[in-house]
């Protein structure tokens, strides 16, 4: 009756939730196994900024918001420039892209 | 005088809103409490009589119930010929499910959400009329009071997303809105006199059984599909949607995801029941897989470059609308070849119960940003950072939601993405190829908003952020709940919920 | 020349020619309030396509008390008018106040200027 | 600041309001013999409202009573639909029924008699009372807007 409930079309959620428990049950047994007096030693210098002093924990080590992706929208500016375009905000703008579309989806269905 | 509570459950649907919406100016002048108690005491009521009409559809099947009429025939015809019909069907149980859950969860968060603001028995109103309107679109049976509802929806949502005013920006949002929805509800009255000069009927059933493909069905045909695209938000003609959802208070945008879902829902029932065969469906599909991959595509791809959270959010919500047209759009371009039982079905599945859980997980989103904005009053993502520390719950539901977008395995956004995809990938591989390169970058932009908004140090300007107040916890805890039951249980839901919806669109009841 | 079948298609011109200016302002004009006349414009239109759906030729209005004869016009046409003037109004009320607002906030009412949502 | 306007455009609007006032009520009463009905007859009697606003520049402190009007109308509007829930919804229980609208309607020619419509009429005078509120509320609301921009005199740039 549980197959029946919850699967749909070979996808079963909690076939993963199982494995994903068991998964989690073996790692945390490794965990433990682990020696616990290790000192964490190796990474204890400070990140190397390429010389600048850290900003320690200030808002200005967070990098967020807009800038997240730059490389990604530089990249392919040629793509994202016409698009932002074309959000003009303007009404008028809108309007067009209703009757353009309205125009457009009308030759398709006669003539196809 | 016995009334038989189950077969007047689809008119009762709409009066119980529409009659606790009106009355809430006169209870208002009597107390303030007894205004929100009816608010939540309508609510309740339709959310009963929405289980009673989707059992009876479950148990028995749908049926048409004729306003006026003299006997409430099974099959609509007879004295219905002039009169507004209702249909309980399998699309109309499933949409009001969406609706009456977002709105629940909704209503409770907008309680602690909307304390700060003046007039709020006109908010009370305007959002039961919300209500009734994406109701009456979804339930109706009859062209043109679909056109009546479809209005109602507009002129409501449109006052609601002009309620808070940041700065006239609200107003604006709210303007063009409504500017593009009188135009298209314009071109949708041609389209219904095109109809009605024709056939003499408005009926959708009696319509879809004379209707032959003219001419002049295709160009009401054309005009109906676009409208109603523009309702729902894709591509070429979603450009009001990102200033609506952003503008709108928080508590309100979950609805008003639902209420341009009920464009897509009946954009279905337009196209699979009442034009069906008597239109070259393989063309009409293309149209509305090539408006799913261009609202996936352009939607994701613009929500990358988002600097405010909820127009981010507006953005997902075009990109996953795309996913259901994608998906219903395979469908429809198979309907009637061999190939419907092997893939096309599955597709249109995967498309229909996208939808109830896109209505539940957008819903969820919007909340958490509503909170942001509600505790720190920033809406840019640059100025916010490090809330995290003291919005634990709030951070729970956002990754909730972020996860089950995104499609990651256990949710249930996965469930049906999984369904659209192996489809869709047997009908076509580059598209399926497309929506999920999509859903990566849905991932990408929402671990964007994610890092932007909970981690980093913690913040001294955003330091006196205490975590949501507890009915907005509440709200949210509920569009969690169903968004994790789904995940669990998907198979449950297909096959109660979907398949009836599916089964609806090919007849109706 | 079948004057008789081109003088039935005039309220249909007349329809094209209304919705095309009410279109033609909505599109192009940059004030808000002439977008709201256009949408007005465009409103009365889609009405006058309505009510010319319903005309039969030599039929009676359908005046139950006063009717010289059975053969009356069907009045579904005439109840679809009615409904949507009245939306009309509403539709109208609700934009003229939006405008009423931005004018307040924005100082002008050029949709040129009242782009704040946009990118 | 109270903009008025003359005196005589204010004596005139008193004699002129009750005309109007009394055809808008016929127009809503007769919807269901003449052409009217509660929207058209509610207009004409908010047209007498907007020659008050106009004449007097203030409707006084009614905002709320306005709003309470529009809502009993259109709650009533409801209640006498769902009234006819035991066959369906709108349902016209009280046509033929003899009772306050219930009168049978003669066959052939004559002029129409008001207690024959059934619930109609009833929905006439509802739709009417809502309407009348409605359309002042709007014409004032509207009205106060700009009488606050004009009455300021601020500079605005157009």
């Amino acid at each position: 009756m549980i197959n029946q409930l919850v699967l749909v079309r070979e996808w079963h959620p909690l076939v993963l939730i199982l494995i994903g428990l068991i998964v989690g049950l073996v790692v945390y047994v490794i965990y433990r196994l682990g020696n616990p007096s290790f000192k964490e030693t190796r990474y204890k210098r400070e990140p190397f900024l390429s010389g600048n002093v850290s900003p320690g924990e200030s808002k200005a080590l967070h990098i967020g918001g807009s800038n997240l992706y730059w490389g990604f929208t530089r990249a392919l500016k040629k793509y994202f420039k016409p698009l932002v375009g074309a959000h003009t905000g303007i009404v008028n703008d809108y309007l067009y892209w209703f009757i353009i579309t309205i125009a457009i989806v009308m030759v398709v269905l006669y003539f196809v | 005088m016995n009334i038989d509570i189950v077969q007047h459950s689809p008119a009762l649907i709409l009066a119980v809103p529409l009659l606790f919406a009106f009355l809430t100016p006169i209870v208002a002048r009597i107390s303030e409490k007894g205004r929100d108690a009816i608010f939540f005491l309508g609510l309740f009521i339709m959310a009963f009589f929405v289980s009673v009409m989707a059992y009876e559809v479950y148990t028995v099947g749908g049926w048409s119930y004729v306003f006026g009429g003299g006997t409430v025939t099974p099959n609509g015809t007879g004295s219905s010929f002039f009169r507004i019909l209702f249909v309980a069907d399998g699309i109309s149980a499933m949409a009001s499910i969406t609706l009456t859950i977002s709105a629940i969860g909704a209503a409770i968060y907008s309680y602690k959400f909307m304390e700060h603001d003046t007039g709020l028995n006109k908010f009370n109103t305007l959002f039961l009329l919300m209500i009734a309107g994406v109701n009456g679109m979804v339930l109706t049976g009859d062209l043109f009071n679909l056109f009546v509802w479809f209005e109602v929806a507009s002129v409501s949502s449109a006052a609601l997303i002009a309620f808070k005013n940041y700065e006239g920006e609200a107003v604006e949002a709210a303007l063009k809105y409504m500017i593009l929805s009188v135009v298209a509800g314009l071109f949708f009255l041609l389209s219904i006199g095109f109809l009605y000069g024709q056939y003499g009927v408005l009926n959708f059933q009696l319509l879809a059984e004379n209707i032959t493909g003219t001419n002049l069905d295709k160009i009401a045909l054309t005009i109906l599909v676009v409208v109603l695209a523009l309702k729902a938000g894709a591509v070429p003609l979603h450009f009001i949607i990102p200033d609506a959802y952003s503008m709108a208070p928080g508590s309100v945008t979950a609805v008003l995801v639902v209420a341009s879902q009920a464009g897509l829902w009946v954009l279905f029932r337009v196209v699979f029941t009442l034009y069906g065969l008597a239109v070259n469906t393989f063309t009409l599909g293309w149209i509305v897989i090539v408006l799913g991959i261009l609202s996936m595509f352009i939607g994701v791809t613009m929500a990358l470059v988002q600097k405010t959270v909820k127009r981010l959010m507006a953005y997902h919500a075009i990109s996953q609308t795309g996913y259901m047209l994608l998906g219903v759009g395979v469908g429809l371009a198979v309907l009637g070849q061999p190939e419907m039982d092997i893939y096309g079905r599955l597709a249109m599945e995967g498309g229909i119960f996208h939808i109830i859980n896109h209505a539940m997980y957008k819903g969820l989103l919007f909340m958490t940003a509503g909170v942001i904005i509600y505790e720190t009053g920033k809406r840019k993502l640059d100025e916010l950072g490090g809330l995290g520390h003291s919005m634990k719950w709030t951070m729970v539901f956002f990754m909730i939601g972020a996860l089950a977008i995104a499609g990651i395995p256990p949710f249930n956004g996965f469930a049906s993405k999984l369904m659209i995809y192996k489809s869709v990938y047997s009908f076509n591989p580059l598209l399926s190829i497309i929506a999920m390169v999509v859903s990566i970058l849905t991932l990408a932009s929402f671990v964007k908003v994610f890092h932007s908004i909970f981690m980093g140090p913690k913040d001294e300007s955003v330091s006196k952020t205490t975590e949501a107040p507890k009915p907005m916890l509440l709200g949210m805890a509920i569009l969690a709940g169903v968004v994790i039951l789904f995940s669990l249980f998907p198979g449950l839901v297909v096959s109660t919920i979907v398949e009836p919806a599916v089964e609806a669109l090919g007849v109706i009841v | 020349m079948n004057w008789e079948a081109i003088l039935m298609t005039i309220p249909y011109m007349t329809v094209v020619i209304l919705f095309m200016i009410g279109l033609f302002t909505v599109l192009f004009k940059k004030n808000l309030i002439k977008i709201i006349m256009g949408i007005a414009i465009m409103q009365n239109a889609a009405n006058l396509f309505l009510v010319s759906l319903a005309y039969r030729r030599g039929e009676y209005a359908p005046i139950f008390t006063s009717a010289e004869s059975t053969e009356m016009v069907m009045p579904t046409a005439h109840a679809l008018t009615l409904t949507s003037i009245v939306i009309g109004l509403a539709t109208t009320a609700l934009l003229l106040s939006f405008v009423i607002m931005i004018k307040k906030h924005y100082g002008s009412i050029n949709t040129d200027d009242v782009r704040r949502c946009k990118e | 600041m109270n903009w008025k306007m003359s005196r005589i455009v204010r004596t005139v609007t008193n004699f002129l309001i009750v005309p109007i006032i009394v055809y808008g009520i016929y127009l809503v009463l007769h919807g269901h013999l003449t052409p009217g009905g509660g929207f058209q007859g509610g207009a004409v009697i908010a047209s007498s409202t907007a020659l008050l606003i106009i004449a007097y520049g203030t409707l006084g402190e009614h905002e709320k009573d306005l709003s309470s009007v529009e809502a009993l109308g259109l709650t009533l509007f409801i209640l006498i639909a769902l009234l006819g829930i035991g066959t369906t919804m709108f349902y016209n229980f009280l046509a033929g029924a003899g009772g306050v609208f219930g009168g049978t309607i003669p066959e052939g020619i004559n002029p129409g008699y008001i207690n024959t419509g059934g619930t109609v009429p009833l929905m006439n005078i509802f739709v009417g009372l809502e309407v009348t509120a409605a359309l002042s509320l709007i014409i004032w609301m509207m009205s106060k807007e700009t009488f606050v921009i004009n009455s300021e005199k601020k500079e605005v740039k157009d």
